[in-house]
């Protein structure tokens, strides 16, 4: 059973998609962790060293992921945290973006998956199949 | 010194604050165009006003954006803040501003209107010399406020509840009747120097399955608590709910109730507004289809005789739409409010006394709270489940109150959790629903009504 | 060999025509799926069905057009004919068709169906196997719809006085209700071999401020012409009238007195159907305007629970829509029904009791004609000025009926010419609107009436 | 006082604007011979023969101008009609088209002046100041 951490990134309150977030990773039979809305990246890193988390999937909605995301990549070195799988998704730009460019951008952040909108079910499709080709 | 004197002292100095110089802007409010009020504007108008949503982090940004809704012919003008000064974050703000002007690129997902001062931002208000309507979000908008009135912002959006519930996880709950309480003082005080400033409650409040009695009773209180500090000009809101005859029941029961209530606290001299919102929850994923649902909601807004409508884009969906985007939605609006003539009233009279009862039994349960003040009520009422808004995301609520669309779309209640509405009433919207018994087939039921505007 | 027989055999023999093999056509139509029958999808449906307009002169492009529509999930597809065949000018038609198959440029509005033939366009039809509904304006359609039926066009609209008054300036009234019965004939025939064949009434007329009870007794009429004959599907409609409750009143109204003219006289076993026509009068010149016409027009489909609109298109000021803004214009409209839910019955006594009663004096003025025949009654009263039809083109029609809008939009009697009107309702009607002394300002108020939908 | 023959050519019944024309030219002084809709070619230029119309203004609306106004330029020249002054306005075309081409192609057919999608009382103004200087 995958443990995965989850929860709504930075300053953003949008919490619909987080409530049935939980509720689709419990059905897929993750055990989840679910931190809410309005969680900091450091808050999120302590709980999956502190759960020790195969996952951790993050949704952002409201614009502002980008500004909270660079840092990653310096929390992942110090934590050394190499087997978690890192996941980004919900509306993560200001304004409409290209896809691809975007998803450069969160992976150059250290996110495994990057999923920019796009359907929930399709992505956590996504999530299980690499998890599954990683183990 | 007053108390009230020393607070704003104390709130005005901030580093990322220039000096307050209060004889100045109390000058400029006295003498300023009265076109700059809404409430001025109200009670010259016999149509519905047309109002956008709109903010971007430069003032450059934010000048052309008006420029473009001045050619739309707008209403009123909106600013809306973004979200690090909501959370009283003016360091992050000020990071994000600067990397915005830097780059060309928006890292803000509003105007960071402290950030840019009310020196700097009046400039823009007078420049165009329509209303423009405050929107943010912020538990403690103080220091907010002050500088929206001294900019020449006189309309203020949100309120204790609506602004918390909704946007907040953490913010304490009392906390935020107070600072609130604050910007109703500084409102009314102004509001003797010339028109009056308008508060607006947020009806919307989660946009997701809010039965309707939850947001009347919402809009209520914070108007009695914006009525009781000397306010004179207040809108009451709500938006599109999924049903038409919702929305109509809605509208006719919110005006008699706000009625009813502020002359219940002895208020017989203020102006009340009513303002719906366009369709506020999940967007399709389809611009075509958005303008059509932006349009419905445009007729509506005239059906229910809003006084003001407040308008969304075909970008909904994507993200923080363009100017241009944004203008064209007003001008469609416009347009139909224009040509959309010989609207019939909609009456339910079933519809209606059942959802006065809602209402009045949990007034009625928030008045008989054992507190002293009425802010206290309501604080120790969002406490015990008394006023529960779904889908808060807020440590405070209960979130056990449950709601399904019936057939025709209209939110039912189907779990009262410990709100106090009579067991008539419960039935009554139980009644609507065919319920089935599998609990994740009103899971998926749920799901559904959030995308109840999808494709 | 009946009289009717002869007459049939004498039509369809035309240079233009290819032989045609009336056993093979009945067996088609015996054995033709139902889901080419309108009347079928009716029974069957609880939503307004969504129509549009098109026709191109080429068989490959109409083909084109068909699966643009199946791809927006169309219920019922359009057949529109070009002008010339409406007007029996089939070597002019030929003549465009063929310039337009060489050069590639649409030379003719609409699809010429007697040139293409019965073999050729019945190929299209059980393709796509959705209804299609024949749209022409033909004041004699008899060899039209002999081809459109054998070609499994099983809904057609049209009528004697709908499809003469507005689409045509010389063509004798009289010998159009003799050609229109033979169609209402070969109508009914076909209709006992399958699911009956749909009529439908034109109710839009001259688009141009008809009164609704000139729309609504004309019908009538064009129904009971239709029901004498035999055929048991028909359609009534109305045009979007410019004010909500206008049509939601035309809509009650008309529905009561389908039912009552049909039971008066004798028939009680046939289907009467609503249909609503998107604003037809002249557009806005701004397509973003228009979709939002559009879509208030689809509002009002549903408020006053149509059974199938025919829609428009943001090209409709332009010229004929290209196919993908047509399919777009379904697609939007079909969006707008699925999600439009909770919508309130509107009724206006007033109002329904002021025009139905124009619309008995009327009828009574009709059948009170001293002629043997409804058609020669009817024809009478086009001739003597009882039907007026505003903007008409033709020489028999009066135009001596004057209307003007009031201030929510109504389309108000001022002149009733002939029209056997009472003086109560004349003077209802009168008081509704604040009337200038000075003919110019009259003038230019019905010219700025023309224009109320434009920017 | 100018003499102006109108009306809507070929099968076009688009009656409307014909009032509105008729209407409007007797406002600015014409003497206004209205065909009406339904009015062919040849109909009016033997109505310009016979009135010693000034102007022939012709309106179109359903689309098929194009079809009927071909010959204008045999007929003028059969019938000697050097001093009329051409006019033709409404919806020129099926479909859309670019001003420009349509403009070039019905003056090639002998129009003086053409008023594609022009408000009706621009083009007036136009023809006025068009015959000021033709005089
Ligand atoms: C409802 C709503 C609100 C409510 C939120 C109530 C609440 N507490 O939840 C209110 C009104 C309070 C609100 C406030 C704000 N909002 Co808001 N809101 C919306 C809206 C209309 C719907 C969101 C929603 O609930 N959708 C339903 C859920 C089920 O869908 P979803 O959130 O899109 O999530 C789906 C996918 O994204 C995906 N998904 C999500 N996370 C993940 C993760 C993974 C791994 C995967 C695979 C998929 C996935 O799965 C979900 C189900 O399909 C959207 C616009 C829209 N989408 O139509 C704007 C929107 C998200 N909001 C926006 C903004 C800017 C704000 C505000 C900052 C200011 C404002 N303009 O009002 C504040 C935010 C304050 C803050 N601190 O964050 C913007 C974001 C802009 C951007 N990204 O560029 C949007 C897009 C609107 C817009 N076009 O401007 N909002
Ligand atoms: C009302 C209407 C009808 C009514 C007409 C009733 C009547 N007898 O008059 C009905 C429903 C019967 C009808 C029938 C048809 N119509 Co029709 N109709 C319209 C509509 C909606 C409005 C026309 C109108 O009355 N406008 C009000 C008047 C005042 O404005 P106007 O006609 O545009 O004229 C203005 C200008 O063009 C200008 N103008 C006109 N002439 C001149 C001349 C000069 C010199 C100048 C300077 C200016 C000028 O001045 C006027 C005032 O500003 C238009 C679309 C639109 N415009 O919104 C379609 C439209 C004209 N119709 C059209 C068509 C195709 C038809 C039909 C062939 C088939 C059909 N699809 O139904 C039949 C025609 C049959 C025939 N034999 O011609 C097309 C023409 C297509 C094209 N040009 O590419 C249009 C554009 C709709 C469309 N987009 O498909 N129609």
């Amino acid at each position: 059973m995958y443990k995965v951490v989850t929860g709504v990134v930075g300053n953003d309150i949008h919490v619909v998609a987080n409530r049935l977030i939980d509720i689709s990773l419990q059905a897929r039979g993750f055990e989840v962790f679910n931190l809410g809305v309005n969680t900091y990246l450091e808050e999120f890193i302590d709980a999956v060293v502190e759960t020790d988390a195969d996952v951790l999937l993050i949704s952002s909605l409201n614009g502002e992921a980008e500004g909270w995301c660079r840092e990653l990549q310096f929390l992942m070195a110090e934590y050394e945290l190499k087997d978690v799988t890192f996941v980004i998704g919900g509306n993560l730009s200001v304004g409409e973006s290209k896809d691809e460019d975007l998803v450069k951008k969160y992976q150059s952040y250290g996110f495994d998956l990057v999923f920019h909108q796009i359907e929930l079910n399709d992505g956590l499709d996504q999530l299980e199949e690499f998890l599954g080709k990683k183990s | 010194m007053t108390l009230h004197q020393k607070e704003r002292q104390i709130i005005v100095k901030n580093q990322y604050v220039d000096s307050f110089d209060f004889d100045e802007i109390e000058e400029f409010i006295r003498s300023a165009s009265k076109d700059l009020f809404i409430s001025h504007k109200f009670k010259n108008s016999d149509t519905t006003l047309v109002q956008p949503r709109g903010g971007f982090p430069t003032y450059q940004k934010q000048f052309e954006l008006y420029e473009e809704f001045e050619k739309a012919d707008i209403d009123v003008m909106p600013l809306t803040i973004d979200s690090h000064t909501r959370l009283n974050d003016y360091g992050s703000a000020k990071k994000m501003l600067d990397l915005s002007e830097a780059n060309e690129v928006d890292m803000l997902n509003g105007y960071p209107l402290v950030n840019h001062g009310y020196r700097t931002t009046r400039k823009m208000t007078t420049h165009f010399n329509r209303p423009v309507s405050l929107r943010h979000g912020t538990p403690d908008a103080r220091l907010l406020i002050e500088t929206a009135l001294a900019s020449g912002i006189f309309e203020i959006e949100g309120g204790p509840i609506t602004y918390l519930l909704p946007y907040s996880k953490n913010f304490p709950l009392d906390k935020a009747f107070l600072y609130w309480k604050y910007v109703e003082r500084v409102c009314a005080d102004y509001s003797r120097l010339n028109e009056p400033i308008n508060r607006e409650s947020f009806g919307p409040l989660t946009a997701t399955l809010v039965p309707p009695c939850v947001t009347i009773v919402i809009q209520l209180l914070e108007m009695l608590l914006s009525l009781e500090e000397g306010v004179k000009s207040f809108s009451v809101s709500f938006a599109q709910s999924g049903s038409v005859t919702q929305d109509a029941v809605m509208a006719n029961v919110i005006r008699k109730m706000a009625d009813f209530y502020a002359k219940k606290i002895g208020i017989e001299d203020a102006t009340i507004n009513l303002v719906y919102h366009q369709w506020m929850g999940a967007f399709p994923r389809n611009k075509e289809f958005s303008d059509s649902l932006i349009n419905s909601s445009s007729f509506i807004a005239r059906l229910v005789r809003a006084d003001k409508i407040i308008i969304k884009t075909r970008d909904e969906s994507f993200g923080i739409p363009t100017m241009q985007c944004n203008a064209q939605s007003v001008a469609n609006t416009k347009y139909t409010f224009r040509v959309l003539k010989g609207l019939p009233l909609i009456i339910d009279e079933e519809e209606e006394e059942n959802l006065t009862k809602e209402v009045h039994s949990i007034m009625e349960a928030v008045f008989n709270d054992s507190a002293d003040t009425l802010w206290r009520k309501v604080f120790n009422s969002i406490k015990n489940g008394i006023i529960d808004v779904p889908f808060s995301p807020h440590v405070i609520n209960h979130n056990n109150v449950i709601t399904i669309r019936d057939e025709h779309s209209n939110i039912r209640i189907i779990e009262r959790g410990n709100m106090p509405i009579s067991d008539d009433c419960l039935t009554y919207e139980k009644s609507k629903v065919k319920l089935s018994e599998d609990k994740t087939a009103v899971i998926n039921k749920i799901i559904e009504d959030i995308g109840v505007m999808h494709e």
